[in-house]
């Protein structure tokens, strides 16, 4: 089991105006896709995906949504946070031709990824989606790597969803596999379009004890854990799932609907 | 009591456990709040070997629970303070009503409440569901802000809901105690005579805290949480040895429970089931199939027909 | 609330910790009936980094306690049932006056008796020693079949025997509570104003039993034995916070703590001192010296000048 | 720590009229001198030397002289017993010319060192003492070792104590280092009088835990557990012990005299 630790800010970088990148030192042993739970101890503690780790040091990257990933955001350097994890299941690492689309804030895992990918001699091609130009993230540093990007922006002159940038890709070219990560509407209409390529996904469910024993974030109807068995699921079993992007449950266990909102704003 | 290892070794033992007039397949449990949240997480524990499923807690409303964390790691142990987050009653129940369309594997729901007309009113309501068995939480450390000190502390408390209970409810009873007393079995003799169908014990030890000596801050948001795993086992196989003494009722036996030597050592304190809830952490639901065929075969290796058969301990022993 | 590492190291940090007028060298103890059976067991431990030594508890007469085992292994922790062995009171106090001739670090003598006039009877006979401080075991789960259920069950009961007691000793005192509680704040409360000068907790939790399987029996030769190790600290830890909140008089915190950041977590829940026990075991007695300087790492880290300076937790934690 | 076991007798040989061997079939991970402490769960758990161990067994040699003994003695093949250990200090296995002087039950454990002893290349010499010739232990399996036995009768027609004999071999011969395990008044005598040359001694004292926490095996004024520290003590420790063949410690604690009788009989 992963150990609890209690770390300082080793580094902050403004991704955006409302999204931030924390970096930590420490030897974290943790694959893309994996999360980490984060608190201040002051009431609240949330899952992240880990943006990037190695080398002795970890990050995460996080949107001011609401009341934690406020206190978040406006965390210095030196703060101390409570962190555990890694957790959860990870990225099947291909090394062919493969495809990442990612939206919003779901973007930044993607990245840990593709450093993975790299060194697994993949040739990844990386479809950055955004709202707008100031809340595309990560896109100097997925150019700081030897990849394709393709930045998708819905507020453009000419505007483009990731989806319809990441379906035109896949009809000009073969690729061996396709990840995605953002808003669940999103996924599902990519899946949807997909045709029979191989994919994962990641997903997201309320998440409270973050070890598959509280039960918050089981998915229906296979009542697997998205934060052991998931969050990443691969399309065998997206494909059972009767709940995706239809409903998910709430804090309390109940039922909500999945809405058009993206990622880390629901 | 046997002291030799079996030279021959039988090969007919079931796992199959009559238990309040029903039949089940095995005398594994998945105990309440550990997942069953959602119709899905019962059935996937149904399906890998729990003969029974208990849903989380059910409040008369929906309850969104304390803030995180909400669990911390200890040695051998968990603390969790979940605070009993629940949709309430109606929305359980309809995952209740989903799960039985795609199983015959018995389920319990566990209510919790802070006052014997409120648990009755949910007696009401588990009874006109398709729920098996009804189990009353009185034993939650978790909410004592709320709720002042765990309801199972006091005989008395314990038999005015178990009798309320008794008067609104047409399900067979379990009343889930504490350990955290300093007589168990005061508090269980108290249960079955007001009329309770079989226990359950134990709920979560303590409550413990665990503090962050960088933060200097409790590391759970609620403070103090219950300690459940490996840790409590020791407190919770004495604690079904002193009510199996005391009680003529069935107990389940929760707490600690992590493989099928564990199991059996349930069953000789004196359960007749046997609860597997924080050892899933580490271990998954697939444990309830492992725990099974280990416990299968220990039965078959000591020619025990059936885990009723597994002999208990004599009253003697402290 | 300190929430960042101080960038600069403060160095002049000391463990010497005031407790009931003595002036000890760390805020380390040795727990009763963890070693210290002789004078030189007690000696090892004070010179190894112990600021405070506590015997055996001591009964009038000789008891030579339970038959073996009298210990077995749990997960992250250790069940014992000793039955208070000790070699009476009057070889008890022989081998505290040799201990005294070779160190001045000053040493509790635990006792146990069953009624007020007895605990009398040995307060008088310790207050004529050369011991700094005796401490009441109210608490010892392993001799209810002798004795009936633990006497820090009641906090009446503990209000009259440490009345008792304080009438007939000379010395200052502790009561050693037991965790086998509903509310360990009412005992502790009953405890400080029947005259105690101090608390401690917590003595064993439970207590646990383990089966054998394949015999079929208990391990313990006693049934069932007190909790002791890592698995029990967020339960002191726990008890010791409740304290705490409660009681104005200094705590010795034990239960579980096996290195510097236990120590450090027991003080912020509002120790005064801090009992090293089960954790011996593996650790051997070095253990104190170990904890010793790592603790006082911590406090030149946080720049807290020594261990009462370290921020306690603020009430209103559960 | 080791795990505790319960294991069914594998074999049992009998030694003299009240001394006999039993095995159990487990690969237990322990050096010579090195004890175990057994039960039968029905009242009552003693320390026991291991009087042989490797090749996935290992087993105990005991004499009848109590109570618990009488049950042990009287087990059958089969019958279950709850092992832990081992535990406490072994000798440390020289690979010169070395003394081995056994007195009574105390001389099993030499022969598991032998063992060991001669598979490090040394050259042990055994002085095998005991009453008399029916209570002499394992003199056949010494045999079946390349090494030299002397046995020492003390109702021969020519008496000879274990000592003697182990000071008449030291007067002619050099040795690298001398081990001892016997009644303590024996040992004592011996310790007294072998000159400079180095020792280590199986001593035995009260155990209740033997684990080191419960106090009751302690070593005046030392204060280390003849249970963690011990059983077996180098010379520079024994020399330090005022209570060495003086006095020890009963089940309650209180001092008692060490007496002239044997090992296994105190
Ligand atoms: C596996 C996983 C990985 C995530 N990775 C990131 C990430 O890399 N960056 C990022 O900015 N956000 C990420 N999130 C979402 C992040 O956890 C939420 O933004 C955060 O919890 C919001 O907390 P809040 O108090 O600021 O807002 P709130 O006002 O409390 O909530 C805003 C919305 O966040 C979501 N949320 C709140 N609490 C939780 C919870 N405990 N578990 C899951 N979702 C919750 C809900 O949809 C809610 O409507 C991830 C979520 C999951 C499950
Ligand atoms: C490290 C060690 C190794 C030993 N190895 C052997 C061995 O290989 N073979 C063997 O026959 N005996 C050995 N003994 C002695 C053995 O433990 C005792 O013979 C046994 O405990 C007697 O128990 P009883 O109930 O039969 O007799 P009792 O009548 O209870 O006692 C007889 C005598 O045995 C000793 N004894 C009793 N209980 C204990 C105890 N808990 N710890 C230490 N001594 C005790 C006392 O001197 C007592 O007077 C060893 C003892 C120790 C400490
Ligand atoms: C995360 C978690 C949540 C729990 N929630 C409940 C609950 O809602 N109702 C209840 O009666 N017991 C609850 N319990 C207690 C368990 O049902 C069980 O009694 C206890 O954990 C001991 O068993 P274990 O050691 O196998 O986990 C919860 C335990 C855990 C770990
Ligand atoms: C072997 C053993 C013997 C003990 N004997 C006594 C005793 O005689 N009197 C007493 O007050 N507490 C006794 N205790 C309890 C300890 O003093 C301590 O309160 C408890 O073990 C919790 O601390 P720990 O986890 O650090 O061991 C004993 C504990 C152990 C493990
Ligand atoms: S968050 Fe608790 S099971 Fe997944
Ligand atoms: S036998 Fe307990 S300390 Fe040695």
């Amino acid at each position: 089991m992963p150990e609890r630790i209690t770390l300082p800010i080793a580094d902050i970088a403004e991704e955006s105006p409302d999204v931030r990148t924390l970096s930590f030192t420490h030897p974290l042993a943790a694959e893309p896709g994996q999360f980490v739970m984060i608190s201040d101890l002051k009431g609240d503690e949330k899952p992240f995906s880990l943006s990037d780790c190695g080398g002795g040091s970890f990050s995460i990257t996080l949107r001011r949504v609401g009341p934690f990933t406020r206190r978040l955001f406006d965390a210095r350097r030196g703060d101390l946070f409570s962190i555990r994890g890694a957790y959860g299941s990870s990225f099947f690492v291909h090394s062919g031709r493969v495809l990442l689309v990612g939206g919003g804030c779901a973007v930044p895992p993607l990245f840990f990824l593709c450093r993975r990918l790299l060194a697994a001699g993949a040739e990844p091609t990386v479809v950055n989606g955004a709202r707008s130009a100031d809340a595309l993230l990560f896109e100097r540093r997925f150019q700081a790597l030897p990849l394709h990007q393709l930045t998708a922006l819905e507020d453009a002159p000419e505007p483009l969803t990731a989806v319809d940038a990441a379906l035109r890709l896949l009809q000009n070219n073969r690729f061996d596999a396709l990840y995605a990560a953002g808003p669940e509407m999103m996924l599902a209409s990519l899946i949807s379009n997909c045709g029979a390529l191989d994919y994962q996904l990641l997903i997201e469910r309320y998440m409270k004890c973050g070890i598959g024993i509280c039960g918050s974030c089981t998915l229906d109807p296979l009542g697997i854990r998205a934060c052991v068995e998931g969050p990443v699921l691969p399309r065998a079993t997206v494909e059972q799932l009767t709940e995706f992007g239809v409903y998910r449950r709430n804090s309390s266990g109940a039922r909500v609907p999945v809405n058009a909102r993206r990622s880390c704003e629901q | 009591m046997v002291t030799k290892i079996p030279s021959g070794e039988c090969m007919d033992a079931t796992l199959r456990t009559r238990f309040l007039e029903l039949d089940l397949a095995t005398p594994l449990v998945l105990p309440a709040g550990v997942l069953g949240t959602s119709f899905s997480s019962l059935l996937a524990c149904a399906r890998c070997g729990a003969g029974l499923v208990t849903t989380k807690s059910a409040t008369l409303t929906e309850r969104t629970g304390h803030p995180g964390p909400v669990v911390v790691e200890t040695p051998a142990g968990l603390l969790n303070a979940v605070g009993i987050s629940n949709p309430g009653i109606a929305e359980v129940l309809r995952e209740v009503a989903v799960y039985r369309r795609h199983t015959a594997v018995p389920v319990a729901v566990s209510v919790f409440a802070d006052s014997p007309a409120d648990f009755a009113e949910l007696a009401r309501r588990v009874s006109d569901s398709p729920a098996d068995l009804l189990e009353l939480n009185l034993s939650c450390p978790n909410v004592s802000g709320e709720f002042g000190a765990p309801l199972a502390g006091s005989p008395d408390t314990v038999a005015a809901i178990v009798a309320a209970v008794k008067h609104a409810a047409r399900l067979p009873l379990i009343a889930k105690l504490s350990p955290n007393v300093t007589d168990i079995a005061a508090v269980g003799r108290a249960a079955e005579q007001a009329g309770a169908d079989a226990l359950c014990a134990i709920n979560t030890l303590g409550p413990g805290m665990v503090i962050d000596t960088e933060l200097g801050l409790p590391v759970l948001s609620n403070g103090s949480g219950g300690l459940s795993g490996a840790a409590i086992r020791p407190v919770a196989v004495r604690a079904v040895h002193q009510l199996a003494q005391s009680v003529g009722i069935p107990i389940i036996g929760v707490g600690g429970v992590c493989n099928a030597v564990d199991a059996a050592e349930m069953l000789i304190a004196g359960a007749r089931l046997v609860g597997v809830g924080t050892a899933l952490w580490s271990g998954g639901i697939e444990l309830f199939g492992d725990i099974g065929r280990n416990l299968l075969a220990y039965l078959n290796r000591r020619c025990y027909p059936d885990p009723a058969a597994v002999p208990r301990l004599e009253p003697s022993h402290a």
